[in-house]
């Protein structure tokens, strides 16, 4: 029982020491190279500046923009009378 | 056929003839023989209580809704749906069993994932690590305190990875007949995330510590989100090829959003095929809360380790923040380090509230943000770990 | 490889010279002898039909589209493509040969209907059960006077559930080679109810019957329309397992919906799943009108039992309506006793339609969903006592 | 010949009595159930009243829009005064 | 278990120790030593180089990032994610194997094509027709002059059809181990036409003939849309049962959207149903590319056939435009032929551009659509006739 | 070798000659369909002339209300101005 106990705790100890051992190793590892990617991609959008992206959703604008027309319509209606 | 014939034939087919089962000789103890023999309709009761759990209480309703019902389903007497022969039982054969399902769902949660904070301030992703704690701190106590073998320790340790979609695909592939269970566990403390963490956080810090304020994060370039994934997973191809299903579904789901040029494709991973994958995820996870596998010791002890690999967690990434400060001059809040558990995006909105209590000037939900992205990683290479050295 | 040769073997490919088929000694009588030789170009003819019912007519053309469609590519020549390797006889395997498509189709079906004018006026329920007369009627009538085995007439008279998923589910388990000519048969009547049910329902009922008003339902609070489908569920577990596949799906897609705490899947299980699923069932039932299995005279007796069905299915529902209101104070307008063939929500159009030819201010559409939505529970417990004494 | 018939008539019959009473013994449960349930439920909305829903579905940003739209019509109105 | 043991199991199943595979004694050749040991991460970068392809200069993204990707998860040691329990192995034998996935597409892709402009210019479909003599001139190539066999040729020619779904599934039945090399040729190449078609269409043709005005298209009537699909696959039953399952799939897609009466489910194969199996169809088209496949100088070869059999295509298009003008009054403007190679509706706007350059009143686009179209029916012709004769 | 290339040679353009010939018998016999079909649906809609189509499809009237809404404002301003 106590052999059992011992002989498990030892396995599990190692998994632990282990598994926390490549987490954070991997995890260093992104840290370090999420560091050097900013690097390289500043120095590459100096190179070759982004496009300015023309983001055009559906509809959200539009219905705004609906909305705002109408309004203003309603309102410079009003206004006039 | 006659009609006492028939009315018999009928009879035996109800479910009323058949809820409960016969005294089984060979089972000596009473409590187990009355748990085998009305295990069905407690099943069923119990089912009913995570349907309530899931639609009064809002514990993450849209997988704890679908795995109640389809462990209703599953516990009728007579219809044998989760058997082999059974819708249940087909859809897990197809879906879960070789592990399609979690890795779909994760595709899905790469497309809605961010990883912007994260890259804005990549030190935070230690705090991801740190709180991958909980997964090997519960595996040990399993394993040694708990009489689980080494296979469902893993799986159970799994659960203080807060993400279900791991947590399934990992137990599937070492400890199937824990699934309900570990399921249910995960989801539930996931959705307990504001009740288990805050009395953690503020036991572990000082009133001055939660109020540390901390710097505006950087834009973040597009090309740097898009490269982000592909970096994320060359390190895994490099360091942990078992993770690559996982972390490969994950970066593909995350490269489709972020490249911009796929949006029908990000679109559909966001919704229409996530939701369509959570309905028979659902169902058929909740196809393995059979009495027999479900009304054990075991899942009690599931549930145990499962609340203590949420607290070991928490409490790990509060800790390991407080380390980091003292080897760092830029100060962080130690309040992000329990957002390391992952539970996106409820861990990182529970740092944000018990900052704000603090300090109400103080958010933080951006920054916690980059460890709870992180935690998700650091549970994938986890995850990699423990299919790698536990069968 | 010569050019010759070559032509040969294109030409003995072509459809030209495989749509006749040799001339089978066996067979003595010479209009079978007809039927073996040209059954593809017929079908494709009959195929071509009912496309044009489907696209001009709009007989519920979201399934018979798709189902004349199938049946067009699988009485291909040479092709093959409801075969073991063809993609319609694969999909068939994956998705109809087990029942996944119509249980899912049931579940978008739940998740699409509303149980509250049931709720709100209970006894209604009785006419949706009074409706499933039709089924038996025609069950008996086939094993009779037809000459159908007993499984074979227990999805005959499935036809007279008017419900599509359930006929498809049924058939499938009890007698799948007639499917192709359920399916068709059960769908067109479906369309045809708007023709098929007035002249019955005025032919049962008084001018002074029909001008009956009925008073307002009560509102129906959301934690009814929450529990009820679990009751429903609790009772088909008590009484009859075998029901509670298809209850099951219709019980769970319903409490998406009304938990209101599942939006994203309760809308993906009334669009992109049901739309999916819808393609591929029609498709893949569509592969079972092969010309062996649906030339027969078989077919013949199928199409005329499933306008009895129906037309028995709606007798008994205003027959009953009738009695009820022998033993009540609260009269009910027998019209809505015709909605309890299901067809959701056809049928209860109907009611509200004959109902307003007799009386311009009595809007029985309402009313009519009681018994309409009572109908398909009624059916799908219809369908489990078929399934559980028919084999 | 006959015999056949009358054995199916036999088998038929038996069948429809059966459907039908299982069918009806099901649905009057079920009314039952369901009167039972609306008593039960109303009482528990009396010991817990349903929370007031805000049901704040998609909508929202319309809304918001739509406010945006009404204050530049009252700011357009006003500027015209 | 004790820790270096652990440690060494745990590096053991590492990318970094897998990478390399050993020297193979039986590999004299030192090149394909070379590819033989290194092949792996070889094909990681080509994937990123395709992966770039897609993202940066958008060659079709919604395949190629797909299939780059699928490439990228396929060539990771150790994880065998393109074996037969891998998940991309699993979607890959379900989806492709039987040519589920690329049918589907097939229907996508008819639900989103408007027949229209052929149906009101009826000979341009003549076109469409010369354009795939490159999938026979590749062929023939293929066959003589680069050492494939008869099906490999088949496949190969193909590429020129411009038809991804199609060549999918005439790759898969005839040489499913040219698959991924294949692919990326079809896709690359339509992404390229833009660069590969105007010189030869400006080389082929007189400044006079693309200045050539076309008079406008007639009105289309909805009748005539909806009997169009259906007189398609009529003459594909008739003549070339081989290509039913591509046509079929084809022509219900646009029936679906002609009749108008099924607009949910043709909304649903325009969109959910479509973009959930390109994800799948390409991930597990990307699994077919594996080092020892790939790594081959067939795969130069068939780079080199691809864009010789597009050449092809685009010549025999705009020559026979030209042919047509000897015998027909009415001139037909020769750069729309070369739109006869489909690449819907890329090449058509290759017409439409080059032909604005030389007349900037002469808007070609509705013209070219009608060749374009009816590149899609012959290509699925042509693979009837490959699937008929080739094996 | 040689022999070898003449017999894939004759191969290759047996299937060269075959494939473009059904290529272009079928697309013949398509065009002379097509022909015929627009004759019969041309008597067809005479016979029974085609419904008016009310297509309601999404967004189509949202773009009219857009346009007649802004349409109204630049008349509203200039009619202020
Ligand atoms: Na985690
Ligand atoms: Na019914
Ligand atoms: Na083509």
């Amino acid at each position: 029982m106590m052999e059992q106990f011992i002989l498990h705790l030892e396995e599990g100890s190692i998994l632990l020491g282990i598994g926390m051992g490549v987490v954070f190793a991997f995890l260093c590892i992104m840290v370090v190279a999420m560091k050097g990617m900013s690097v390289v991609v500043k120095w590459l959008n100096q190179l070759f500046p982004e496009e300015v992206e023309v983001v055009e959703k559906k509809g959200t604008k539009k219905n705004v923009s609906e909305d705002e027309a109408i309004a203003v319509a309603i309102a410079v209606a009003r206004a006039q009378g | 056929m006659n009609i006492t014939d028939s009315l018999i034939k009928l009879w035996q087919s109800t479910g009323l003839a058949n809820f409960v089962q016969p005294v089984d000789p060979s089972i000596t103890n009473g409590f187990e023989q009355f748990l085998h023999q009305f295990g069905s309709p407690i099943m069923l009761v119990v089912c009913c209580f995570l349907l309530w759990l899931g639609i009064k209480k809002q514990f993450e309703p849209l997988l704890l809704v679908p795995i109640a019902f389809g462990g209703l389903l599953s516990n009728i007497p007579v219809a044998d749906i989760a058997g082999p022969h059974g819708f249940l039982g087909i859809i897990y054969e197809a879906g879960i069993h070789q592990g399609l399902f979690p890795l779909i769902i994760f595709m899905g949660v790469g497309a809605m994932t961010d990883f912007g904070p994260l890259i804005a301030n990549p030190k935070t992703a230690l705090l991801g690590g740190a709180a991958q704690f909980g997964i090997f701190g519960a595996l040990l106590l399993a394993l040694c305190c708990f009489g689980f073998t080494l296979p469902q320790s893993g799986a159970i340790g799994i659960i203080g990875g807060a993400d279900g979609p791991t947590s399934i695909y990992v137990t599937t592939k070492l400890a199937p007949e824990l699934l309900g269970a570990i399921a249910v566990a995960a989801y539930s403390y996931m959705a307990l995330v504001p009740v288990i963490q805050p009395p953690i956080m503020k036991a572990l810090t000082t009133e001055a510590e939660r109020k540390i304020e901390m710097k505006q994060l950087r834009e973040v370039s597009k090309r740097e989100k898009i490269i982000f994934p592909l970096v994320v997973l060359g390190l895994c191809i490099i360091l942990l090829p078992d993770a690559c299903p996982l972390i490969g579904a994950l970066t593909f789901g995350n490269l489709c959003k972020e490249s911009g040029v796929v949006e029908r494709l990000s679109d559909t991973m966001q919704n229409a095929l996530i939701n369509i994958v959570t309905i028979f995820l659902g169902l058929s996870v909740g196809s393995k809360l059979s009495a027999e596998q479900f009304l054990t010791t075991q899942t009690l002890f599931i549930l145990v380790l499962g609340i203590l690999a949420f607290s070991f967690a928490t409490a790990a990434g509060v800790l390991f923040a407080k380390i980091m400060n003292l080897f760092s001059k830029e100060k962080i809040n130690p309040l992000i380090g329990s957002a390391g558990v992952s539970a996106v995006p409820m861990a990182a909105r529970v740092s944000n509230k018990v900052g704000l209590e603090a300090n109400p000037q103080n958010y933080l939900l951006m920054h916690a943000m980059g460890p709870n992205v992180a935690g998700v990683i650091g549970s994938g290479v986890a995850a990699g770990i423990l299919l790698a050295l536990c069968h």
